[in-house]
């Protein structure tokens, strides 16, 4: 019993402290969101997409630039542990390692989910159509979730690399293509407004891959910050 | 806080009548436009709008190169001054557009190439402020902000140019362009040169109130460190 | 929550710990027990592999071969360990944007102290950095930095302290102060393993002396033997 | 002329160096170059192209690849002397540090130089079209030196910040954008067979563009090092 | 390529310095004269601002306010004054992935020193470190990294050196080779500037002292007068 509040409050110290620190700064989620307004922009002019094409094109855009956003964004979230060897601290500290993590998946997943649901209107005047809708915000809600499990688990293994600055993207990408595809086909849907059904299966895809990484977290976390 | 000098005041209470005045006369006097309607008189706060926040990024870039010459702080109160103004101008003008282009285009956004370099001109200076909040001295802030102000005015032009360089759906007016026009009445001209004065009015007037601003801040940061120790 | 620390004991047993990077050995099976209550210097000359063997004992790297045995050996690595033992490194471990309070408020709750309060002000009082309690940790110069690391190690009062070269940057108040913290620390349940090049202040204080040189313990005596060892005196040469 | 002698000599020991750590390390490259082949699949299966569509979005897709890789190689380069205050040691030397600008802008635009060309066949078997012309490599050549000037510029303006990680792409891609467009509408042209005089005005824009953006280098960044 | 060092003159005038961090003034209309030949000690306490100090003095922070003055004055900033500059601060600089020998090649060539092989050798050699010059310094330990350092610092044999704490981490061989470099780099044409936080086996070699507190020198004198400055006197304490 008193392990899991042991537990519990190490989750909730450390997801407390990234979120001061998000506030201190104000650096984190300014930063993602015009990243990912300026990559719809350059989307836009360098492929030109055309016009008729774009409505259907919504739902990618809308992923990859997420994706991409939210690179930074774990990037930044573990370039914070790294500097001047906080990692030690941490390392150093009594405490559980899986809860590590899966306080800085959960601050990862709150501020690429808040870059999200400041997006969506936007994309909603963009794409000239309705985007704010409960089953797409539940679809990006599931999809971000896997995702900024997978990317945290990730980002501690490359900061241990000597090219921790650029390495991430290039282990995240590949793996997260996946969730990325179903994200995509689930957004596509439920923007088709296509019944619950038909895209249940990419559903059920994305609940897997949360588990499925937040399970890898657990067991390997400990495993991948030990030098 | 030294009082506000009387130029400022006579500013203040210049731009206080002449918005309304400006407004009276654009929903009185100028004449319905044939083919777009009523909606056109968005025209007049548009166009001045955009022009006020251009103006706004190229005298940031000039304030930023007096900071780079002489060092002294004031030049970058002026620039962070007029690039939050120009941020705040150039958005009315995007906005003012989305109003114009729902009920003309029939959607509030297409991907023309006008509206895209409008767009990014902001985000460029948007990442203005990021640069600077991520900076941890005035010195820097002002340093680098002043070369970012300087760098970055580059799109001005290039954003100015767009309509001419791309095709576009936008509507060319200034300069002989052969595009989607259409033309100005002398009465809507009077309209559109008293719009583009009083939005400069407006223009002068908030950055130098918001230079006042930077300048008390800046002195009550002082005054607050000084009595920390 | 029971109280682990009453049947923990304070020892190190370090049995033929070896490390090697890229299969060069730094540490060379070596073999060290420092008993309860130990205040042991240990010295070594540059490239000898001090901060190695500290950071294996705190848990920050991992050992290529041999073991290490803290207390009775009940206790094996986890949590539970790493709340007994205290580090001061190199770094400095802060979080940059956060201030001096916030960080040592970080890990009094992660350490899950009883009255977090208390042990930050106390901390920054001891360490002389009260007036600079709410100024982010960036902005330090090293010689603060290095106090408030000292605060951090000591804040939730461990068993096993280890230091490497804990008095690097410290002005003479500093020193005054950590010099009058280890005398108050140095007590029968805790260990004190200390890495550092000019032990002369400190051979007063401490119980051992331990010599590292090619990856092995060439020398590990009780400060009173020290004239028994004239290589280890000659290599410590007259006080600076 | 023994001054221009000097900043030969200080360019080309910085170049040399550049490529020493580079060929030392030999990461920024390879990260670059799977990087950029990431991206393309990614948008593939994001943006759904169609095949039909492929061949005239190919040069869209080549910049927008080679930006963001481009921008990884930027990070690392300027990554490289931020590195335990390396940047100070280069402050104290008796040189000229506008002649590090220009060293760091040619390594960096080599590396990128390289994933373009290693780029362009693989791209031309995707893409079905024969993309190995020589016009073609003279705009992509014009097109990276400008970005890689730029990119530098800001790096260096970039890592002064708290939030260097993340900062770059945010400054660095809407000022970028005049250059991507420029290239991509040339390359479009040079992959369509049109005759030089359709598209010299996006040429004479890149050669502007880089000249404009050397000048800023040289000028600004004295003063953009100083602390 | 005339060289400038023979008309060179290594006194630094300091005059009416300030620094201010936020509005905060680190140091105050700072004043100090160090003359061609002195070997000046900088004392204070942690935060007073030494290292902010010794940067200005290398160039790698511009001053708020007031003027710094090299030799004659005819020389102003840029890089024909920065050749006479040697400094060693707190951080190493060097690429990590760089081997010891291609770091201080590097730095050798950007001063353009005329036989570079030599001086690389020469530096490797007396600051002990010949055996790891081909090894990456990102593998070196604290000591060696403060090797290299001060070896990169010497490099170019400049006439002003500014050294902030040069002693950390360095073991006993070091130390004694660190004295004996300063030692025979205490020439009439050359200045030394040193930050240290334990004077004590710096008195006899040094000339003159200075006191940095609050902002301002407190208290500069010749080592010969020390005893006159009894508040001095008792901020330096008993040797250590
Ligand atoms: C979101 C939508 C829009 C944006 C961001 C936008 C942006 C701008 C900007 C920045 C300018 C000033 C630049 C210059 O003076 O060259 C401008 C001018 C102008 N805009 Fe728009 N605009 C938008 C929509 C529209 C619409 C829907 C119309 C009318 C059909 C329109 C008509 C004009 C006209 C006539 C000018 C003056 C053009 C000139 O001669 O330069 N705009 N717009
Ligand atoms: N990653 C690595 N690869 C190769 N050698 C390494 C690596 N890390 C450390 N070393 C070597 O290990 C040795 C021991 O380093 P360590 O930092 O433990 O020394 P130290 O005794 O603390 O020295 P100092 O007194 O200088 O702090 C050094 O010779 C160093 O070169
Ligand atoms: N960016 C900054 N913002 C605010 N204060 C700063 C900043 N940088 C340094 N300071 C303050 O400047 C003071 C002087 O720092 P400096 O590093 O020069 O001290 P020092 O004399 O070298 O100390 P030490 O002996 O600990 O090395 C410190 O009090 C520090 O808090
Ligand atoms: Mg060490
Ligand atoms: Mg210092």
């Amino acid at each position: 019993m008193s392990n899991i509040l042991n537990y519990l409050t190490t989750f909730w110290q450390m997801f407390r402290k990234d979120i001061q620190v998000e506030w201190r700064g104000r650096q984190g989620v300014p930063v993602m969101l015009v990243f990912t307004l300026l990559i719809v922009f350059l989307f836009n002019f360098a492929l030109q997409l055309s016009p008729e094409l774009q409505s259907g094109l919504a739902a990618g855009l809308l992923w990859v630039s997420l994706a991409f956003a939210s690179t930074l964004g774990l990037n930044r979230s573990i370039g914070l542990e790294r500097e001047n060897s906080g990692l030690d601290g941490l390392l150093l500290a009594p405490v559980d390692r899986s809860a590590i993590f899966f306080a800085k998946s959960l601050s990862n997943f709150c501020f690429t989910m808040l870059v999200a649901l400041i997006l969506l209107p936007i994309f909603s005047i963009f794409y000239q159509q309705n985007m704010i809708r409960l089953p797409l915000i539940g679809v990006t809600l599931l999809g971000l979730s896997s995702y900024t499990s997978l990317g945290t688990l990730l980002a501690a293994l490359s900061i241990q690399a000597r090219t921790r600055d650029v390495l991430l993207p290039v282990l995240l990408y590949p793996l997260a293509l996946p969730i990325l595809i179903a994200s995509v086909e689930a957004s596509r849907a439920v923007l088709d407004s296509q019944p619950m059904d038909h895209f249940s299966s990419w559903i059920y895809l994305l609940l897997s891959c949360t588990l499925l990484f937040n399970a890898a977290g657990l067991l390997f976390f400990e495993t991948i910050l030990e030098e | 806080m030294d009082k506000k000098p009387a130029l400022l005041v006579f500013l203040d209470i210049l731009s206080v009548i002449l918005v309304p005045a400006a407004l009276v006369l654009i929903v009185f006097f100028t004449p319905v436009e044939a083919v777009m309607g009523p909606v056109q008189k968005v025209f007049y706060f548009h166009v001045s709008a955009a022009w006020a926040g251009m103006l706004g990024f190229i005298l940031a870039a000039i304030a930023g190169g007096g900071y780079l010459i002489t060092r002294r702080f004031p030049w970058d109160w002026l620039s962070l001054s007029a690039i939050e103004v120009g941020v705040v101008f150039g958005l009315i003008a995007i906005l003012s557009g989305m109003v114009w282009a729902r009920p003309i285009w029939n959607t509030w956004w297409v991907w023309d190439p006008r509206l895209t370099t409008t767009a990014i001109m902001q985000l460029i200076y948007l990442a203005y402020f990021i640069l600077r909040s991520g900076l941890n001295t005035p010195e820097a802030q002002a340093r680098l902000g002043a070369v970012y102000a300087i760098v970055g005015v580059v799109t001005v032009p290039l954003t100015f140019f767009s309509i001419r360089l791309f095709r576009t759906i936008h509507p060319v007016v200034i300069a002989s362009g052969s595009g989607p026009a259409f033309r100005m009445t002398p009465r809507m001209q009077l309209a559109f040169f008293t719009s583009l004065f009083v939005f400069t009015i407006l223009l002068i007037d908030l950055v130098w109130n918001r230079f006042r601003l930077a300048r008390l801040q800046a002195k009550i940061q002082q005054e607050v460190s000084q009595n920390a120790r | 929550m029971a109280k682990q620390t009453l049947t923990f004991s304070a020892r190190i047993e370090i049995r033929g710990l070896t490390k090697r990077f890229h299969y060069h050995a730094i540490l060379d099976h070596l073999s060290l027990t420092i008993n309860e209550g130990d205040f042991c210097v240990l010295i070594g000359a540059n490239g000898a592999g001090k901060t190695t063997l500290l950071r294996i004992l705190a848990g920050l790297i991992h050992p290529t071969e041999g073991e290490i045995i803290f207390g009775s050996g009940q206790i094996t690595n986890g949590p539970n360990l790493r709340r007994h033992i205290g580090y001061v490194g190199h770094q400095s471990m802060f979080y940059q944007d956060l201030t001096a309070a916030e960080n040592l408020m970080h890990y009094a709750r992660l350490y899950r102290l009883s009255d977090v309060d208390k042990a930050i002000t106390n901390g920054l009082n001891t360490s002389g950095l009260d007036q600079y309690r709410n100024q982010p940790v960036r902005t330090f110069s090293r010689g603060m930095q290095q106090r408030l690391s000292l605060a951090r190690a000591m804040l939730h009062e461990p068993e096993i302290m280890l230091f490497d070269e804990p008095y690097t940057g410290l002005d003479q108040e500093a020193v005054q102060f950590l010099d009058k913290k280890l005398k108050a620390l140095n007590q029968p349940n805790r260990t004190i393993l200390m890495a550092a090049h000019r032990p002369h202040r400190l051979l007063p204080m401490a119980s051992h002396i331990a010599w590292l040189k090619a990856g092995k313990i060439v020398e590990h005596l009780p400060i009173s033997q020290l004239h028994k060892s004239p290589a280890l005196k000659r290599y410590l040469g007259a006080p600076a």
